[in-house]
């Protein structure tokens, strides 16, 4: 009986302090943790495989005009599987280390992105162009407005601006730098 | 070929059932599927009890889009042969009732309310008739797993709904435990009804978590999808869940799964179930009002947790388990770290034993407290440590071995106390031999793929598969469906059985003793009743205001409102 | 005379002063201890005091709307200061004419007493469940006081508080005193509400039993009440019978008094760091036995040991 | 002389109040309000007596209707002794009337004819019975008081749990009845004569030359005022008997009946047997039995749902005090006369208070059923408060006081018990032991007082049924005499100071108490400190009304610092009961509920009580009913009562009770006749 309260004060006194002073002190996660997501919109190619896989629906994509697609991401719902990225052929979306996602609006965690992309000549939907060459004329993006507020992970709303308002879009993304 | 235990059952069923035993044949080299005619249920039941079985849950199929009525399977085990039987009764969508199997099998009272509600069959000469699942103001005749149900149907509540509760006896108060009390971490709602401080006995009115997954899983997701809605069934042992309900699709399809992958579930579930099992403790601790072990075991788990964040990129649902394999490979440059951590845990772990084990004012809190004897625990067919601490020789790594436990047999940990102190005492032996499982998974770790390559997954076929989760054993039913989804997926937690016993183990205890009596089988509310939260189609998030918020709250206390699926 | 009383109510004014700013620094302490212990940072030590006035500033919420409701809780802290000026913090106890170890014994009681009718009164069945317990704790923990105090009366041949502590003073540590100065330590436990006996507020099992249904300002006094209770019946406990060394002079022994009641109540928040909670009857049989085996106090005492 | 007349006067207002309130008996309350003005001038002039026994005008003894052949005659003596009594018979007489006047109305079925008379003529037997010096006029009174008593007990006639009662009451308090009158007879034989004066010297000479029949006598005395007292296990017929009367009679019997068992002891063990060895021993057995009924009554007490019978076992209970202290004080009297005097004032003071809270308690109790008609504590679960606060402010108050909280009553005299047993302990090793179980119980006490008002008045309010009137207050006649005890209660209890010099009078006037300590020497001349010393060394002080002030100022202190730091808002929430209850009234804690763990704990000290049981055949209990063949015809007339009579002696050879009763009216009836009631 008293052995055994003495051990446990003995448990109590080894181990010390071990809380951690989080924050008030960065804590980092372990590398290959699945933190926030991160989207490199230069790499998209509109695919959809992202969509198709994620089990929680944040994505969803939606075709706007035949030279428009709208991917919409409602990380609110996001469970962090990391699905996307692994489907991802360009590697357009990633998994950071960063997990301080709280905010005091919901639309903070919300984005749009809209891929420009080459119409099927047959059906008249978007469609990724199969070669890098054919890719070439029809890359680019707009991020909504929301996106701005979201993180640094993002495009700068000046490139808001290149939206057309009836649809026709600029086929060349200016902001692309050259290589 | 049929094994011979299943061949002594199909004989014995033919020779009581005659006529009324319609189809028996095995799907799957541990699954017996024996159609039987509805009116014969009792019979068959009542020969698969004389046959030792154990009764682990009912599935109800609507299968009226298949040209059938509705299917009502009572799964069934034989541990000792490693076989699972179904019993199936196919009820005609014009009647749809069947006699209930609770009066032979207490322990099927949840699962035959479940149907009753989801599925509308309705079990005649169940004792307890009144809703399990679905909320009070819930429309009657709406029966949300019917295939005619939208899973985003809403109805208009009914107006004036109130729970139906039974009244206490004469002599006694109630004392309410929940919907909102401080130590069950999630919403459950007993109704002590006491005397003093004794209590006489309680009233149970649950699933207040409940958002319809099997609905989603059913009739939204994909085959790939479901594992990571599954490991969101439970925050503690998701991975049981996701591996449950692979292991069953794998089954379905005929997939092989390579070793490799095999070898890292069995790692990933025994991690899990060490930190379970760690967390248990602290709760338990912290129940009876020792905090210290409540901080000191949450201390020593933690390098787990940030193990099991290295390996799979998050401390909690790992997001590892695909169907045919995982996702994630272990490096070898992990596995050392993995034995660093094994070492201090086991280190940790056995003072921690060793200072607890002959702690005298423990001992007053645990012993004798919170009895389920092993006959009522087999009868209400407890699962996992509660039931073992029954000495109940039962374990599904052991009974229907998976993942690498054909490599790797663990221990059968068993107590004969039957009380809380010899759940705590199970729970302490498996804790350790996990970390002896894990080491030895790393020691052996095959070379190889992690997932196997599949084709589509064909329709019509049925897998059922059983994890042995750290509360006890979880089961999955898989009945696949076209176009890349299961047509039925059911999913039975390890609470669900287990808490059908707490009524039992706190009559004559005294209030003091519930909240760990209820700790000791180590709860899990949101596993029970398959939580899931968003609407994932339509892609509204829906922001609540405090306003509705408390409206919710309110509402989900007097057991209305608040789930929808 | 005038001399006399005001010197008499200085001494009372120091000795409440001193139980009601302590209690909550002493509760800050044992806090932190208990998150050492615990492997955590903890609070501040003057998070008493923070959450004290938080709570003096949140909304009252009523079940019931009595007067007697709504005065209990500084009826209560009146109570346990009101103690504070019977017992002696490094002198003889301020109002020492006024009540002896009987007074005190009774006095201690009130406080428990205004608690458990403010419970019963809220209606829960949380608060009257922790009553009930209280009430059992009480009837459990009182007794081994009394005993205490009676040895030390019998030894000193009167009731009077000042008188024991200087008979003990003078007399040096007997075993019967010794033996009661154990029993009272152990009751101690109880009257602080640690555990493994904080059984009536046992927020796992009642929400914090008398006082599930006390909110804001009211929590807060009853709060304060029991932080002084528990320093009062620690300065009580190496007052009488551990009051060595005493140079006699106010200003060296009261802080001295102070000091080594801290040392009590760290004892008591150690052994509440390893310990569950106990169950009412096991706490009244534990105490039960106390009561029988500090009799043997009395025994000693007897026969002059 | 000046005593004698207005006992007289005391009497024949008794008398003929209960002839006015028998005629008009019938007449609505008319007769309730003859007897409350009879009562009241009867309470004024024993009072009047009383201050005049205290001013030390104590006339000479008084003697009436001698019976020489006996040696016997109506002696009447006011010493300071029975003033105490006087003082508490007749206020309290009054007190219980006035709440009858109400409270009886729900009775007007059981016919009020037999309820004001009888009343009456019990506050007559009380009265006599203290102020006699005369042993067979005693017993004659005790008789009357004994019978007088049974009729009111049996007072529901339709209640077959009062029958049952009765007959318990009787059949103990005849037997101890019987007990006493053949200790009286031995004692006549030997003096010649019943007069107190010359038992006082036969009875210390038979202890000498006979001390078996010395101690038998002493037994049968201490038998017989042990079970009027209620002590255990003599007293199992209290709890029955208190219940089944009206609440307005069992306050009554509670504040001055029982008590003079009391009486009775000190008349005996200080009046009529000098100091010697056999007062130590008996002091001793006083002592412990006042020990046993004060442990087994209250925790007996702990178990009571009906509030009335949880309040008869403290009566129990609270007896055991007085019996403690009374019988350590007389145990202690020749070894130590300050502890000895200070034990019997502690008994006698712990009599008073309990005089002013037990009819309180008993009232309030009233006043529950007599609105709710119920006395089950579980049935009533709480909630009156709002609704009757007068009634539950005063039994609070009581309650505490009981209890013991300091600063009202209960606290002094257990205080000054406490001090007798602690120190004591010079003397007896058992004597702290004893105050330490005294103080146990005392917390015992508290707790289920704690029961009685929380299962009465506290909790959530309480929801009347639909179409039922709300429930109120009391009409003012029967708050006001709880008032007026409760007050009492405060007042005593504040400024102890003239109630204890009184007691210290009665106590020390007492033949045997030569030599005992004056007031001062005892607990200090101060008017602000009672203060117990020794060689000028304070072993023990309490002062009330510092204490209270600085409870005072400190709780005011702190409220209006409350009230002005926090700005407090308040807002009206349901009871918190995790999530919404659809039945509120489900989640009342039962009454008996409580303490069910400690009771547990503490059920091997349990007494085992004797269970008698009485099952009697229909005839044996229509015989017994003194309505029909005693009381119905008397009042009204002869040929009744003939009858009445006659069917007594049909087929009842073993009723010996009924020989207990006829043979005790005809000794008296022959004594007068002998004599010729000549002087």
């Amino acid at each position: 009986m008293l052995l055994s309260k003495l051990r446990e004060a003995l448990i109590c006194v080894q181990a010390g302090r071990v809380t951690l002073p989080y924050p008030f002190a960065p804590h980092d996660p372990a590398p290959g943790f699945r933190g926030k997501l991160s989207l490199d919109a230069d790499l998209c190619i509109g695919c959809g495989g992202c969509a198709a896989v994620c089990p929680s629906g944040v994505i969803l994509i939606r075709d706007d005009a035949p030279m428009v697609r709208t991917l919409h991401f409602s990380l609110a719902r996001c469970t962090y599987c990391g699905r996307c990225s692994e489907v991802c052929p360009e590697g357009a979306l990633a998994h950071t280390l960063e997990f301080e996602t709280a905010t005091n609006t919901v639309d903070d965690l919300e984005l749009s992105l809209d891929v420009f992309m080459g119409p099927c000549q047959r059906c008249g939907r978007c469609f990724p162009p199969p070669t890098s060459m054919e890719q070439l004329p029809v890359r680019g993006f707009r991020a909504d407005t929301s996106c701005a507020r979201a993180g640094a992970d993002l495009p700068a709303p000046g490139l808001l601006d290149l939206w057309a308002p009836n649809g026709v879009t600029s086929a060349v993304d200016l902001r692309r730098p050259t290589p | 070929m049929i094994a011979t235990a299943t061949a002594e059952a199909v004989t014995l069923l033919t020779s009581r059932l005659g006529a009324g035993l319609l189809v028996a044949r095995e799907l799957e080299p541990d699954l017996l599927w024996v159609s039987v005619n509805p009116a014969d249920v009792r019979t068959a039941t009542a020969t698969m009890k004389e046959l030792g079985t154990r009764f682990l849950v009912t599935v109800g199929i609507d299968e009226r889009p298949l040209g059938g009525g509705y299917g009502i399977v009572h799964l069934f085990a034989m541990d000792d042969a490693h076989q699972f039987v179904a019993i199936d009764c196919p009820v005609s969508a014009g009647d749809p009732r069947i006699d209930s199997i609770t009066p032979l099998i207490p322990g099927a009272a949840w699962a035959e309310q479940e149907f009753h509600d989801m599925i509308g069959v309705e079990p005649v000469g169940h004792p307890d008739p009144r809703r399990l699942v679905l909320p009070d103001d819930w429309p009657k005749g709406v029966h949300p797993l019917r295939r005619d149900v939208a899973y985003n149907y809403r109805p208009p509540s009914v107006e004036g709904a109130a729970p139906e509760l039974k009244s206490p006896p004469k002599g006694t108060s109630v004392v309410p435990i929940g919907p909102f009390f401080p130590v069950l971490e999630e919403p459950a709602r007993f109704r002590l009804f006491v005397e003093g401080e004794t209590v006489v006995g309680c009233d149970y009115r649950g699933f207040y978590n409940h958002r319809g997954i099997e609905k989603l899983g059913d009739s939204v997701l994909t085959w790939d999808r479901i594992p990571f809605l599954a490991e969101r069934i439970c925050g503690i042992c998701g991975f049981i869940h996701s591996t449950c309900y692979c292991q069953a699709a794998e089954k379905a399809a005929g997939i092989v799964v390579p070793r490799r992958a095999a070898y890292i579930r069995t790692i990933m579930l025994e991690l899990e179930r060490i930190h379970s099992h760690l967390l248990w403790l602290g709760i338990a601790g912290h129940i009876i009002g020792f905090d210290t072990v409540l901080m000191q075991t949450w201390r020593i788990r933690e390098p787990v947790m940030w193990l099991t964040e290295e390996i799979s990129g998050n401390r909690k649902t790992y997001g590892m388990n695909m169907v045919g394999g995982v996702r994630r490979d272990i490096s070898d440059a992990q596995l050392p770290r993995i034995r660093d951590v094994l070492a201090t845990v086991e280190r940790e772990a056995i003072a921690v034993r060793k200072a607890i084990t002959d702690d005298s004012t423990l001992h007053a809190r645990t012993k004798g407290v919170g009895p389920l004897s092993t006959e009522w625990a087999r009868e209400i067919c407890v699962v996992g440590p509660p039931a073992r601490a029954s000495n109940v020789p039962i374990d599904a790594r052991l009974d229907h071995p998976y993942a690498a436990y054909d490599d790797l047999p663990p221990h059968l940990c068993l107590a004969d106390g039957c009380d809380t102190w010899s759940r705590v005492i199970v729970r302490l032996d498996e804790l350790a031999d996990s970390i002896r499982l894990v080491r030895e998974a790393i020691d052996n770790l095959p070379t190889g793929p992690v997932l196997a390559e599949f084709d589509e997954i064909p329709a019509g076929r049925i897998g059922v598969s059983a994890v042995e989760a750290p509360r006890g054993e979880a089961i999955h039913f898989v009945m696949t469906g076209g176009v890349n989804r299961p047509y039925r997926w059911r999913v039975r937690a390890p609470t669900f059985p287990n808490l059908q016993a707490i009524p039992a183990m706190i009559r004559g205890q005294s209030i003091a003793d519930v909240p760990i009596t209820i700790g000791s089988i180590d709860p899990c509310f949101s596993c029970t009743e398959r939580m899931e939260t968003v609407d994932c189609r339509d892609g509204r998030v829906r922001v609540y205001s405090l306003k509705e918020l408390q409206a919710l709250t309110q509402s989900a206390s007097t057991g209305d409102g608040g789930y929808d699926l | 005379m005038s001399a006399t009383i005001l010197k008499v109510a200085a001494l009372a004014i120091l000795n409440v002063a001193l139980v009601l700013l302590l209690s909550p620094l002493y509760e800050g302490l044992l806090r932190k201890l208990k998150a050492t212990l615990h492997s955590r940072m903890g609070p501040p030590v003057f998070q008493p005091f923070l959450d004290t006035l938080k709570l003096l500033g949140k909304e009252d919420l009523l079940t019931v709307q009595h007067p007697a409701y709504a005065v209990a809780p500084a009826a209560a802290l009146a109570s346990v200061l009101l103690l504070a000026t019977i017992i002696p913090i490094g002198g003889a106890p301020p109002l020492a004419f006024a009540g002896d170890v009987i007074g005190v014994v009774y006095v201690a009681s009130m406080s428990a007493v205004l608690l458990i009718l403010t419970a019963f009164a809220s209606g829960s069945p949380y608060a009257a469940v922790g009553g009930s317990r209280e009430m059992m704790s009480l009837l459990s923990v009182e007794p081994v006081v009394a005993v205490t105090l009676v040895v030390g009366a019998m030894k000193a041949g009167t009731l009077s508080v000042a008188g024991i502590a200087d008979w003990n003073a003078a007399h040096g540590p007997t075993i019967s005193m010794t033996l009661a100065g154990v029993a009272l330590f152990l009751a101690v436990q109880a009257q602080a509400g640690k555990l493994p006996f904080d059984i009536p507020e046992a927020d796992q099992e009642v929400m914090g039993g008398p006082l599930v249904e006390q909110s804001g300002p009211r929590l807060a006094l009853f709060r304060w009440t029991m932080w002084a209770r528990q320093l009062v019946f620690s300065l009580l406990l190496v007052e009488l019978f551990f009051p060595w060394p005493r140079t006699g002079v106010l200003a060296a022994d009261a802080p001295l008094a102070l000091l080594k009641a801290l040392v009590v109540l760290v004892l008591v928040a150690v052994v509440d760091v390893v310990n569950p909670r106990l169950k009412v009857e096991q706490a009244m049989g534990y105490y039960l036995r106390v009561a029988l085996s500090s009799l043997a106090a009395m025994a000693f005492a007897v026969v002059g040991m | 002389m000046i005593t004698f007349r207005l006992l007289e006067a005391a009497a024949a207002f008794l008398i003929a109040g209960a002839l006015g309130a028998l005629i008009t008996a019938r007449r609505g309350r008319r007769g309730a309000w003859v007897s409350v003005v009879a009562v009241s001038g009867a309470a004024i002039l024993m009072v009047a007596s009383a201050v005049r026994a205290f001013r030390g005008g104590g006339d000479p003894e008084v003697s009436a209707l001698p019976i020489r052949a006996l040696g016997a005659a109506l002696r009447i003596h006011v010493d300071p002794l029975s003033a105490v009594f006087l003082c508490l018979a007749g206020p309290i007489a009054l007190l219980t009337t006035l709440y009858s006047v109400e409270y009886m109305g729900r009775f007007v079925r059981d016919g009020l004819t037999k309820y004001y008379p009888v009343l009456l003529i019990l506050f007559l037997a009380i009265g006599g019975t203290v102020v006699t010096t005369d042993l067979f006029w005693f017993l004659v009174f005790w008789e009357l008081m004994t019978l007088t008593s049974f009729v009111l007990v049996i007072f529901e006639r339709e209640s077959r749990e009062a029958h049952r009662a009765g007959l318990k009451y009787f059949v103990w308090n005849q037997g101890a009845a019987l007990g006493l009158m053949g200790a009286a007879l031995v004692l006549w034989r030997r003096a010649g004569s019943f007069d107190f004066e010359a038992i006082r010297v036969s009875l210390a000479t038979l202890l000498d030359t006979a001390p078996v029949t010395g101690h038998a006598v002493l037994f049968l005395f201490f038998f017989g005022f042990a079970t009027k007292a209620g002590i255990l296990p003599m007293g199992t017929w209290l709890p029955d008997a208190y219940t089944a009367a009206p609440t307005s009679v069992t306050a009554a019997f509670g504040g001055t009946m029982t008590k003079l068992g009391i009486y009775g002891l000190l008349r005996v063990f200080l009046h009529l047997l000098p100091l010697g060895p056999a007062t130590t021993i008996w002091g001793i057995v006083i002592a412990v039995a006042g020990l046993t009924s004060l442990f087994a009554g209250t925790l007996s007490a702990l178990k009571q749902d009906d509030a009335k019978r949880l309040m008869s076992y403290h009566v129990i209970g609270q007896v055991g005090y007085m019996f403690f202290g009374v019988g350590a004080g007389i145990a202690l009297m020749q070894t130590d006369p300050l502890l000895g005097t200070l034990g019997l004032v502690a008994g006698l003071f712990h009599l008073i208070n309990n005089s002013l809270y037990k009819p309180c308690l008993f009232l309030g109790a009233g006043a529950v059923e007599y609105r709710t008609g119920s006395r089950s504590l579980s049935a009533l679960g709480g909630g009156l408060g709002g609704v009757m606060a007068g009634t539950m402010a005063c039994s609070l108050v009581a309650s505490l006081a009981i209890a013991g909280v300091p600063p009202l009553n209960g606290f002094t005299s257990k205080w000054l018990l406490y001090a007798t047993g602690i120190l004591g302990a010079e003397s007896s090793f058992l004597l702290p032991v004893a105050a330490l179980v005294a103080m146990f119980i005392s917390i015992v006490t508290l707790a289920s007082f704690v029961k009685y008002v929380a299962g009465a008045f506290l909790g959530a309010p309480v929801v009347t049924p639909a179409g039922a009137p709300p429930i109120r207050d009391v009409p003012a006649t029967m708050l006001a005499p709880q008032y007026v005890l409760a007050g009492a209660c405060l007042v005593v209890g504040l400024a102890p100071f003239a109630v204890l010099r009184l007691v210290h009078q009665a106590i020390v006037g007492l033949p045997s108490m030569i030599g005992a300590p004056d007031f001062a020497s005892l607990l200090g001349g101060s008017n602000t400190t009672l203060a117990l010393a020794r060689d000028g060394i304070t072993l023990a002080s309490w002062a009330p009304v510092p204490l209270t002030a600085v409870l005072l100022i400190l709780g005011i202190a702190a409220y209006v610092g409350l009230q002005r730091a926090g700005g407090v808002v308040t807002r009206r929430v349901p009871v918190w009961a995790c999530g919404e209850e659809e039945n509120p009234a489900e989640l009342r804690y039962r009454a008996d509920s409580l303490y069910r763990p400690f009771k547990d704990v503490f059920h091997g000290m349990y007494p085992r009580m004797p269970v008698v049981r009485f099952e009697f055949p229909d005839f044996l209990r229509r015989t017994l009913d003194l309505d029909h063949w005693l009381y119905q015809p008397l009042a009204r007339g002869t040929q009744g009562a003939v009858r009445g009579v006659s069917r007594t002696h049909v087929g009842i050879p073993q009723v010996y009770l009924l020989w207990i009763i006829i043979g005790a009216v005809a000794v008296i009836l022959t004594v007068l006749l002998v004599t010729g009631g000549a002087p």
